[in-house]
Parts: structure tokens; sequence; C-alpha cells
């Protein structure tokens, strides 16, 4: 039962990934990115923390992704060129780079943990009343942090993004 | 507080006249300055003379030692101290005395120079630090003594140092004389490293202690003894104008003409001569340099002469009479005759000192000029300069009776009898060189004195006698030219006439020569008819050279020199040109040096190591320029750069 | 039968390195973006799966944390495209490169 | 430990004597506003009290042994399994330098005072801060604090040549600066080096130079480390064929620069070696000496030569440095204690007589605005003064007896000769011969013969300020060469010290592999140790 919902999740993530970087169409491309997403939720609920699967699917698919989306929409983004020449040379070397590093990962993964299975789901491990303790207790310092950190990338945000001054917009070339 | 303690002043009152003299007075005090001038130098004649009785009287024939302050401790401790015995007294006494009525003639020959105040604070400083030379009790106060003299020869030559040819000829002097010094410090320091002393008498007790380490090879093939005794050697070569150093003194008569007399003939260039004889111990161990010593001594005492033959400056000659006559006294010491050479140098410093002084005199009446060739018939202007003049070089060509006589005679006949490699034509060139010398100094007498007159008609109406100002030491030094012989009359001479031995400088200076054991070459007893034998040669040469420039020049005048220019013109060119060594050693060593300079500074400095560094440079902006392509601004070609790192870190860690 | 936690690592290098093509391959900067977010996915994937081995809850926090901070880069991120698309009129990496000297 | 440095510095300490320039130098950021004459004399007063600060401190610590004293050690960077003290102390090798640097620096101002002509209160500043880089270079004790101090005196100096010097004056400056940052950064990597081998043994990081000392370095490490030292202090002292900066140093720095750089800053390299080069790499020193001593040979001969065919005042001078500083490294380098009380005389008489040549130098730019031998010649008629002083230096430097430079000359000459270094002791006499060669030339060429130019005949002789700054010199020179013992004395004990501990650590074959040794190899510092006593050290 368990390894039908992980293949499914699994398949499901590993194609929308690669619809992600391939597609040229960046509505498609996040679009995809979505449903990546929502199946690594599913992965989440599968590892026993369906608090973190449902901040998933709320926090990324509905706040992130659609921030995503606005700013395509708002700056026009169309289709991207095709690859020069030099970028072909760059695929290559980044896509065997990238079968290299997850060779590397894989095989380190492979003799650590091998079929290693985990614990059994306890009550307690899935209930989320623990994390909430653990959050206002252990990790309540990092939490106000973040807190302020989402404050100021919001400050932030809106200051670089604010409409130049017109003498700014003069010394742009 | 008696004399001796007071000993030190000798030497401090002169250099305090030159401190005053050069550093507190102005040209405007001309009396004050007078009397700084010669009074401290005049003091210390006094003192000095003071101080030889009180050692004559109490301490005789030991040396008394004064020392005033260490100069350095630990490992090389040499300190700074006097020392009066036999051989520092005679020189003591020449040195006061003739320096002292140079002084006084000064008075009256500079006293119309705008730098009379400069002068006396040089020639005070000279006198200062020729004391130091001749009465310091281990070798490195001879050495700032001999450095001293040194610098104020370099100073006084200089003198006139607004035209071009003085100062030249004084940092030439200079020059040479540090070439000198090159050798002199090797030897000294071959001295300390063997026996741990620079002390006089100390030296001489370890030497004689313990001959042996004398003896022992030192370096270049040498013993210890010979490389000490050659390298001292080359020293005095330097300051006495020796060959192959001889060069700078015929220059050194760009000086003033007192300068002359006090530092180019009576008294510093001798500074080899007494060095030599202070250093006898070690010499008497070296017979091979010692023999070395004579051989350059003879070589240039026939070498000078021939030289003077055909000069027509009369300081020019003086100077080259200088070089002769300097190479006799290194003849002397070569052969072991060390009382003999220094017989000879208080000889001569009184009747060369005589003779310079009387060429100033003349050189005075003719209104600067040098040049014997416009000279002529000055007995009559100048009775005084005259007869001294005269006097001085009949001392000097050895007429009987007179000093020069005697000691070159003892030169002589201690050449002959030596027991050194070819004693008999060593003394052969000696004798020739005798007669070369009264032949010359006769020409320069008869070309200046006799005959006609031949300089303009303004220099003869201005022609007079110097004033009693320096008229008055010329007397005393002609005096000194005759009686200071009697001292000194030689055993031999003594013995000749079969008369007791009564050599009185002879046995002052005993003491002064090392006894060595095993050493004693024993008395060269000649016989009685060998030594009148030998009288006899001498007196003939004297007599054959004065009565050949008689011949010549007193007869012919300045004929004479034509036709021997007409006969064998090649040669007296080469006479009159000096045998061009100053061009040789121009050619072969300053030329050379020079370019090697050159090619130092603009090759290896300029060229290969600034050059070296630029092309370092250059190769550092290429690789800059290069990587510089790495830097492309596409964040992509960043990113890949990232993650190649990243995957770096990954193998490293992994793997 | 229960799925071996490394078979969720395996996955989770997988996307990563998927991500990691996306972000070097990609000219549209919000592509690459969307190949970061990929990338940060799958790391938080490996927290929750070590949560899960290790029995441990603070992995699932550090997720927690990460989707937090995953929100502020966002936002700054797109910020600063639309700040270089006014002045450069494209998100093109390859005609932005402010960076050159 | 910032109240115990600040204790120091308020203390009668050598702290003080090191940071009173610098904090003598604060003030002029206020005096931004004040009169360049205020300027002046405020930095003349400065320099007087710290001289002062200097004699009164060695009158108080001057001890017959030739122990002096060090400050009481302060933690400065402290980290677990690594500490780097302030430990600073003065003893018989570095008091002469020290007392050198303090004395040249009032003279540098007084001589500066005309020449420079713009900017006074960043000039005083330079000059106050170099003073503080110089000592704390001499009397550092722990090698990574020297290292700093090494580095601190090369940023001042940097700018005296690059703002107030001549008209290549920032090519030079940067020549300057590669040249001896080049050379130092080795000598970083060897201190670095002799710290982690310290750790290795003792399980500590430390660059204290006493237990540096204890390090028995196999004799690869040893050899390549004294050669990376060898080059720092090399380029510094400079020796062929590292001294080509130093020509265009000086002919583009201002006097003051100059008057500093061949006076003191020299004298570092010189004073590494014997300080840290030889003691520390005994076996290294004596297989790569030979290499050295020619060197030496070969600068002092290509010093005088090159010098000798200038055509110019001051790049003269700074030729003849080379050749006067071969001297120097030839008497180090000979190992034996007359011919290293000859070297650090030497040093010190350098200082003196080479000052003041540029000084005189200076000074005759100031008038003329040429330092070339053409435009000058017959100067004695018109300038007297300039002409006394002028020949003096001269003589000084050429070595004559009874001035300085001879004792200096005489006592490495014998010392070498001595140790059995004949060959090497007859090439240097010569160079002896050369000096008098190249600086009559000057002399002459200067000063005597007619004049030339027109220009020559109204110059101004020396005016009272000029003398002031030149006498002290000339005093010295006199003194040291008429009764050098009272100057070679203090520094004897010291130099006895290190030359004992140098030799009985070559006795001991160098190890394979490097390890501690005893702690009585240390005599190199016995006399900080009984100093350290003394204090009672807060360790």
């Amino acid at each position: 039962m368990e390894l039908a919902a992980f293949a499914f999740f699994a398949l499901l993530a590993l194609g929308s990934a690669i619809v992600v970087v391939g597609h040229r169409n960046p509505v498609y491309s996040t679009m995809s990115l979505v449903v990546a997403l929502l199946a690594t939720a599913g992965l989440f609920v599968l590892l026993g923390s369906p608090f973190l699967a449902v901040l998933q699917v709320l926090l990324y698919t509905g706040a992130i992704v659609v921030l995503f989306l606005f700013v395509i929409m708002l700056l026009n983004v169309g289709r991207e060129r095709p690859a020069a020449g030099r970028g072909t040379m760059q695929t290559w070397v980044a896509g065997v780079g990238a079968l290299v590093f997850f060779g590397a990962m894989a095989r380190l993964i492979w003799e650590s943990y091998g079929e290693a299975e985990a614990p059994r789901l306890t009550e307690e491990f899935v209930a989320t009343r623990g994390l909430a303790e653990l959050l206002f207790t252990t990790y309540l310092l990092p939490f106000e942090i973040i807190g302020l950190l989402l404050l100021v990338a919001v400050v932030a945000a809106s200051w670089v993004a604010r409409r130049p001054t017109p003498d700014e917009e003069e010394e742009a070339p | 507080m008696s004399a001796l303690d007071l000993f030190w002043l000798v030497p401090a009152l002169p250099l305090a006249g030159a401190a005053i003299n050069g550093l507190l007075l102005r040209n405007s005090q001309k009396p004050l300055v007078t009397a700084v001038g010669v009074g401290l130098p005049g003091l210390s004649l006094l003192v000095a003379l003071a101080a030889l009785v009180e050692w004559s009287a109490s301490v005789r024939p030991a040396a008394y030692e004064q020392v005033l302050w260490a100069w350095t401790a630990g490992p090389a401790a040499f300190d700074v101290g006097f020392r009066l015995d036999a051989l520092s007294a005679v020189m003591l006494f020449v040195v006061t005395f003739v320096g002292f009525w140079i002084h006084v003639y000064s008075v009256g020959y500079m006293g119309h120079d705008a730098g009379y105040r400069r002068y006396f604070a040089y020639l005070n400083l000279f006198m200062g630090a020729m004391l130091l030379l001749i009465l310091g009790n281990n070798y490195l106060v001879l050495f700032v003594g001999w450095e001293g003299v040194g610098l104020c020869s370099y100073l006084l030559i200089g003198y006139y140092f607004e035209e071009a040819f003085p100062p030249y000829a004084g940092k030439k002097a200079f020059i040479v004389n540090r070439i000198g010094d090159f050798g002199f410090l090797l030897g000294l320091f071959a001295i300390w490293s063997t026996w741990g002393t620079l002390h006089f008498g100390q030296l001489g007790e370890k030497i004689l202690a313990d001959p042996a380490v004398a003896h022992r090879p030192f370096a270049l093939g040498l013993s210890t003894a010979a490389f000490i005794a050659l390298f001292l050697f080359v020293g005095a070569t330097g300051k006495s104008a020796q060959i192959p150093l001889f060069v700078w003194l015929p220059d050194a008569m760009a000086g003033p003409t007192p300068v002359s007399a006090l530092i180019h003939a009576a008294t510093m260039v001798t500074a080899g001569v007494y060095m030599v004889v202070r250093t006898n111990v070690i010499y008497q161990l070296a017979p091979e340099i010692s023999t070395v010593v004579a051989v350059v001594g003879a070589a240039t005492a026939i070498f000078a002469a021939t030289i003077g033959i055909a000069q027509n400056d009369i300081k020019k000659v003086l100077a080259y009479s200088t070089v002769s006559q300097l190479g006799y006294m290194f003849l002397a010491a070569g052969v072991g005759a060390y009382k003999a050479a220094i017989f000879h140098l208080g000889t001569h410093a009184f009747f060369k000192a005589c003779l310079f002084l009387g060429s100033g005199s003349v050189i005075h009446a003719m209104g600067g000029e040098q040049d014997i060739r416009k000279m002529g018939g000055l007995r009559k202007h100048l009775p005084a300069t005259y007869a001294t003049f005269a006097i001085s070089t009949l001392a000097i060509a050895g007429i009987p009776g007179l000093a020069g006589f005697f000691s070159k005679d003892e030169i002589l006949g201690a050449t002959f009898l030596a027991h050194v490699p070819a004693a008999r034509l060593l003394w052969g060139v000696g004798l020739l060189t005798a007669a070369l010398t009264a032949c010359y100094m006769s020409r320069l007498v008869f070309l200046t004195f006799f005959g006609d007159f031949r300089g303009s008609h303004e220099q003869e109406h201005h022609l007079h006698e110097s004033p009693r100002v320096m008229t008055l030491p010329l007397w005393v030094l002609a005096v000194g030219a005759i009686v200071s012989g009697w001292i000194g009359i030689p055993s031999g001479m003594w013995e000749a006439f079969g008369a007791h031995d009564r050599d009185w400088l002879g046995h002052f200076l005993a003491p002064v020569v090392a006894v060595i054991p095993g050493h004693e070459a024993g008395e060269h007893h000649a016989s009685q008819a060998l030594e009148l034998a030998l009288i006899g040669a001498s007196i003939a040469a004297a007599v054959v050279g004065i009565y050949l420039a008689a011949r010549l020049w007193l007869r012919r005048g300045l004929e004479a020199d034509a036709s021997f220019a007409a006969r064998a013109p090649r040669l007296q060119k080469l006479l009159e040109e000096k045998y061009r060594v100053d061009e040789l050693y121009d050619r072969i060593v300053v030329r050379p040096i020079a370019k090697l300079a050159r090619i130092c500074w603009k090759v290896i400095d300029e060229l290969v190591i600034d050059g070296g560094l630029n092309v370092a440079a250059f190769l550092t902006e290429i690789t800059g320029d290069l990587g510089r392509f790495t830097t492309t601004g596409n964040v992509r070609n960043y990113a890949l750069y990232f993650f190649a790192g990243v995957m770096l870190l990954l193998w490293w860690m992994v793997l | 039968m229960t799925v071996p936690v490394s078979w969720y690592l395996l996955l989770a290098a997988a996307l990563f390195a998927i991500g990691v093509f996306g972000a070097l391959t990609r000219r549209s900067g919000i592509a690459i973006f969307l190949s970061i977010e990929l990338m940060l996915n799958a790391a938080n994937l490996v927290l929750a799966a070590y949560a899960r081995l290790l029995g441990e809850r603070s992995g699932q926090m550090v997720v927690f944390f990460a989707l937090a901070v995953a929100a502020a880069e966002a936002a700054v991120g797109l910020a600063l495209f639309i700040a270089v698309f006014r002045l450069r009129k494209t998100i093109d990496i390859d005609r932005i490169n402010l960076m050159r000297w | 430990m910032e109240g115990g440095f600040l204790n120091l510095l308020a203390g009668d300490s050598i702290t003080r004597l090191v940071f009173f320039p610098t904090v003598a130098a604060l003030p002029l950021v206020f005096l931004r506003r004040a009169s360049v004459r205020t300027i002046k004399l405020y930095g003349l007063a400065a320099a007087l009290v710290e001289v002062a600060l200097m004699v009164l401190w060695a009158g108080q610590h001057w001890d017959a042994a030739g122990i002096l004293a060090r400050d009481p050690v302060l933690e400065w960077i402290s980290l677990p399994g690594l500490s780097i003290v302030y430990e600073v102390g003065i003893d018989g090798i570095s008091l002469p330098l020290v007392l050198l640097t303090g004395l040249l620096l009032p003279l540098v101002l007084l001589g500066s005072w005309r020449g420079i002509e713009r900017w006074w209160p960043g000039f005083v500043a330079s000059m106050l801060v170099l003073t503080t880089g110089i000592l704390g270079a001499l009397v550092a004790l722990d090698l990574f604090l020297f290292y700093v101090f090494w580095e601190v005196m090369l940023i001042p100096m940097y700018f005296v040549i690059g703002i107030w010097g001549g008209e290549r004056r920032v090519r030079a400056a940067v020549k300057f600066f590669l040249f001896t940052m080049a050379g130092s950064l080795v000598m970083l990597l060897g201190i670095l080096w002799l710290g982690w081998t310290y750790s290795r043994l003792a399980g500590v990081w430390s660059f204290r130079y006493e237990d540096l000392l204890r390090l028995e370095l196999p004799i690869g490490e040893q050899l390549w480390l004294f050669a990376a030292f060898a080059l720092a202090f090399g380029v510094k002292v400079p020796m062929f064929p590292v001294h080509t900066w130093l020509p265009d140093a000086h002919v583009e720095a201002p006097t003051g620069g100059s008057v500093v750089l061949a006076g003191i800053l020299l004298k570092l390299g010189t004073y590494g070696f014997l300080r840290f080069a030889l003691p520390l790499f005994p076996h290294g020193a004596r297989q790569l000496g030979p290499w050295l001593v020619a060197l030496a040979l070969v600068g002092i001969i290509y010093g005088a030569l090159v010098a000798w065919v200038q055509p110019d005042l001051k790049k003269l001078v700074a030729y003849s440095s080379i050749a006067h500083l071969g001297f120097v490294m030839l008497g180090i380098l000979a190992v034996d204690l007359v011919a290293w009380q000859g070297a650090l005389i030497q040093m010190v008489n350098h200082g003196l007589s080479t000052g003041a040549l540029f000084l005189l130098v200076g000074m005759l730019y100031d008038r003329r605005h040429t330092k070339k031998f053409e435009d000058f010649g017959g100067l004695a008629k018109v300038v007297p003064w300039f002409s006394f002083f002028l020949v003096f230096s001269a003589l000084a430097s050429v070595g004559l007896p009874a001035l300085n430079g001879f004792v200096g000359e005489f006592l490495i000459l014998l010392g070498t000769w001595s140790v059995g270094m004949r060959a090497a002791t007859a090439v240097a006499a010569f160079g002896v011969i050369l000096a008098a060669v190249y600086l009559l030339h000057m002399v002459q060429a200067t000063l005597f013969g007619p004049i030339t130019h027109e220009e020559n005949r109204n110059l101004r002789d020396l005016d009272g300020r000029e003398v002031a700054a030149l006498l002290p010199l000339c005093v010295l020179m006199l003194w040291i060469g008429v009764a050098p013992r009272a100057f070679l004395e203090p520094s004897r004990p010291a130099l006895e010290s290190v030359l004992a501990g140098y030799q009985a650590r070559l006795e001991q074959p160098a190890p394979e592999r490097a390890e501690l040794g005893r702690a009585d190899f240390r005599t190199a510092s016995r006399a900080f140790a009984a100093a350290a006593r003394e204090a009672e050290l807060p360790r």
C-alpha cells in the first residue's frame, strides 16, 4: 500500500520536475512545479508529517507559486530563446555534472542506508501537538527571527521593486 | 709634573691649533691665526724637547709609555697610547723641529693668500696626525696617524681648489695611498690574528719569545712573517711613494711649496721607512721580503733619478729626487741597515726641506713661475736662497762633510756588505743613483742660479730676496743639512780611518733593532781598505755627477738639454714624460674599472635586474589579463563554477 | 510493505540533480528561480526523510523554517527581477551582465 | 588586557618609547587648520620629547652587564591553543639602533624644513608613525609582533616617497613596496611554519622569540627557513641582487625619507639577520653563509663601482649604502664577536654618516633644485660651512681613522680575518679603496675646481637650523671615532650571549626531526630571561 503511494508520488514528482526544467513556456513550468510540490506534499504524508504536507500546499502552491505566476504575467515573460553555441556547451557540462552528482549521492546513500527500514510510525510522532510544543519552546527564538526575516523581506521586496525615481531612470543604460 | 706626563700634549697642541684655526677663528683675525698656527706647534716642539731631555735622562734606553684611554675593549682591545723610545725620539725631533721651521716659513710664504687661516688649520692638523703616527705605541694609533697625514696631504695638495688640477692631484694621492693602506690593513690583521696584539712592545716580546711562530706557513705560500712584511711594505710603498705606487708624489707638487717641504719631503713620505724600521723584528724574520724591499728601493731610486734629469719644473725635480732618496732609505732598511735608513731619513729631512723651501723662495721671487728654463742667474738676486740651496744640494749630492755624505755612504757601504742576493748589484745601482743625484741636482742649481736670466723683463724687475721670516728657516735647515750628519758618522767610516767608533746615533738607535736569537748575522766587519775604497767610490760618484753637470749645464745652459733631445729624442721624451707610468695605469687600471662600473650600472642593474623584474611584472599582467576572461559577467557561468566547487567539495568529503 | 527511507533520499537526490541541471541551463531568470525552488524542495524532502528515519522531529522543524525562508527568498528575488526588468526590459540573464567588470 | 597595555603606555616602559610618536601624531588630525609653522614646531617638539624619553630610559636602565629590560608580557591574541603575546624588550643589540632612531627623528624634521612644501601635518604624522614602526620592530620579542611592526614601517615610508617624492615618486614607491613586501611574505610563511612546528612539539602555538629559539629543526627545514628570512632581510639591507629598489627610492624620496630610509630602515635588515635569521637557524646559516658572504662581497665592490659612475649626488650616496651595508653583512656572517661588534657599530655609523650626507644633499637641493654633479663645482669657496660638513661626512663614510666609519670597518675586517675568511677580508678591504674613489669623486665634483655655473656664485651658506641638524651627527661621528669603547661596551654582553647560544647549537648536529631543545640552549635570551625574572612576569 505504502509502496504504491510512494511510487505514484515519486514518479509524479520526477515527471513534473523534468517538465519544470524542460519547458520553454514559463507558465507551464510554473504549473508543473505546482504538481511537483503537491507530489512532495504527498510524500510528506507518507513520511509521517501531515502538518508539513498541509503547510507545503498552503505556502508553496498557495502563496509562492501564485507570486511566480503573478510576476510572470506582470512582466509578460515569453518563451525562452533557444540556446546558442556556448549555451549548449554549458548544457552538456551541466547535464554531466548533474548526473555525476546524482551518481555520487546515490552511491553514498545506498552504501550508508541500503534497505534500512525506518521505525514504525507512532501516534506521537505524527501528532501536530508535539510539533507545536517544539516550535514554541526550543525553537521559539528561530521562530521569532523567521518572523522578522519575513518582515524584512517584505520591506526589501517592496523597496527593490518600487518604481524608480526619474533620475535613477536616466542613469539606466 | 714632569714633562713626560705632559707628553700627550705633543700631538694634542697642533690638533688644538687645527681646531681653533679651522672652526673658531675668522679670516680677518690674521695675527691670532698666526699666533695659534705657529705658536702651538712651537709649544709642541718645546714640550717634545723637554720630554726628550727627561726621557734620555731618566728612562732611556727603556721606552716610555703613556696610555690615554682604551679605544676598544673585548677580544680586540686596543689603547690610545704613546711610546717614546729611541726611534720615535729621532722622529719626534725631526718632525717637530723641521715642522716648526716650515710653519715659520709659511707665515711669509702664505702671508698674502686668502686661505691663510685654512692653510694653517690644515698644516696644524698635519702636525698632529704626523705626531700620532710616530708616537703611537701600537699599530692602530700609527694607522690613525698614517691616514690622518694622508687626509692632510689630500687637503693640502688640493689647497688651491679653485683650479682644476690640485684637487685632482689630491684625490689621486689619497686613492693611491688607500691602495697602500689596503696592504697595510691586511698586514695588521695578520699580526693581530697571529699574536693577538698590535702593541709594539708586546709584539716584539711575543715574537722574540717564540720566533718559530713567525716561520709558520701563512698564506699565498708565504710564512707569517713574510706575509706581514710584504703587506706592510705595500702600505709603505703607497705612503713613501715607491714603485709601483709612486705616481702620486710628483702630482702632489700642486700644493703650496711649504707643504711639499713638510709633507712630501721631510715627514709624511718617510712614514713608510719609519714603519718598516718599527717592524724590523718581522722584517728580520722575513729575509726574502727584506730583499724585495731592498730591490724595490734601489729600483725606485734609480728610476726616479733618471726622470729627475729630464724635468724642467723646479718642484718636479725635487719631487723625483725625494722619491729617489726614499728609495735609498728602503734600500737601507731592506739590507738590514735600519740605523742607516733612519739616519738618511733625518738628514734628508733637513736638506730636502731646505731645498723645497728654497725652491719656494725662488718661486715666490719669480711670481709663481716654476719652470727652470725661464730662470737663471738668480744667484745675484737671491743670495741667501742661493747659499742655502747650494749647501743642501751639496749635501744631497754626497759631498764629504755634509750630512748627505755620511748617511748615503753608510747605506752604500751596508748594501755592499749585506748578506742579500746580488748585494753588489744593488750597491752598483745605488752608486749610479748617487752619481745621477749629484748630476740632476747640480743641473737644477746651475740652471736656476747660474747663467743669464731667461724669464720676462717684468719678472726680472720684480726679483727680490724673500723676507727674513722665510730666509731664517732656510738658514736653520741649511745648518741642519751640514751638522745633522755628524751625529751619526757611520762606524765603518771611523774604522776606515782607524778611529774609535763614535757613531752616537747608531748606539742611540741600537735598542730599537731587535736581536733575534739564532739570527745574529754578525757584524759585517770589512777590512779597513775595503771601507776606504767604498768611501772613495761614494765621493767619486758625487764628484763625477757634479762635474758632468758642470760640463753640460754650467757651461752650455739649456743647450745641453736641447742637444740631448736631438741626439736621443725618444729617450728624452720618455724621461720627460716620466716613462708614461700614469698613462699606463690609466690604461690598465683606471679605465677598465670605470668601464666595468658602467657595465655594472647600465647592464646589470638596469638591464638584467630591473629588466628581469619588468619581465616578471609583465608576466603577472598577462596572467591577470588571461584570468580576466573567466570573469564573463554571465551569471550562469558563475553558477557553473559554483557547482563545480560543490562537486569538488563533495568529492573531497565522500571519497 | 514499507518503503526504505533511502528511496526517499534517492528521490530527493534525483529532484535536486534535475534542479541543478535546470538552474545551470535555463536562460530565463524565472525558470532558474523555479529550478532553485525545486532544489529547495528536494532538500526539504531529505530533512523530512531523516526526521522519519531518526524519529526526531527537529527535522520537521527545519523544513518548517525552510519553507518560511523560501517564501522570503521568493519575495525578494521576484522583486529583484521586477527591478532588473524595469532597467533592462528583459530577464534573460545572458543579457544581464551587470557583474562583468 | 587592554588595561595592561594602557598602563604600560602610561608608565616608564619600552612601550611608551615605541608608541609615544604615534600618540603624538593623533592631535595632528585636529591641527589641520594650524599654520605650517605650528605644525613643524609641534612635530619637532614631539620628536625632542621622544628623544628625551629615550635618553631618560636608557639612563635608568643602562647596566654595565648589558642586560637591559623588557616590558611585562601581555596577551594579545588569545585563542584556545594559540597565544600571540605582546612582548617587547631592549638589549645591547637593539639599544644603539633605538637611540639612533630617536636621534634621527628631530634631525630629519629639521632637515625637511624647507624641502617639504605641502601637507606638513601628513608628513609629520607619517614620520612619527614610521618611528613607531621602526622602534616596534627593533624591540619586538615575538615574531608575530615583529612581523606586524615590520609591515607597519612599510606604509608610512610608502606614503613619504609617494606623496612628497620627486617626479617619478609613485613608481619608486611602488617598487619599494613590492620589493619589501615580496621578501617579507616569504618570511611570514617561515614565521607561521615556526609557530606551527612549535605547536606540534609543545602542544600550543607560540611565536615568542624565546620559545622559538628552543626549536631544533632538521637541516632541510633550517635551510629553507633561513633562506626565507634571508630574503626578507636581504631585500631590506639591501643585498645584491635585490637592491635595485634602493637607488630609485632614494632618488625620488624627499630628504627626510632618504635619511630615515638609509639611516635606519636598512639596518632593520641587518638587525634581522643578527637577531633572528642566524640564532634561529644556525645550521641553515652555516650552510648558506658562504653564499651570502659572496653576495655581501659583490655588494661591496658592485655598490662602490656603480656609485662611482653616478651622475647624481643622491644616487651616489644611495649606491654607497649598498657597499657599506655589505660590510655590515660580512661582519654578521663572519660570526665572530669582534666582527659583530664592528657590524653593530657600523650600522650606527652608517646611519650617522649617510644620514648626514643625505641631509647635505637635501640642503643643496633646497637651494639649487638639482642633484646633478654637472650643475655644481667649486662650491667650497661659496659655501665653506657646507663644504666642511660635506667633507667631514664623506670622510667618515670613507672610513678615515679617528672618525666613526673606520671603527666599524676595522673591527669587521679584523673579525672576519681572524675567523679565517682571509680572501673575503681582502676583497672587502679592496672595497675600502673604492670608497675613497667614489666619495672623493663626489667631494671634488661638487666642491672643488672652478665655479662653472653662475647660479652657484650666490648660494647661501648653511643657516643655524641646518647646522643644528648636522652638528649632532658630526659630533657623534668624531666621538665614536676617537673613543668607540663607550659605544661598543654596552652591546658586548648581548652579542656574547647570542654568539654563545649560536655556537652551542652548532655543536649539536641538526636533528632528523624537529624537536624542542634544552632550555639552556637559549643563551641567546639568557639576558632577557634574567630581566624577566626580575620583572615577575604575569604569565
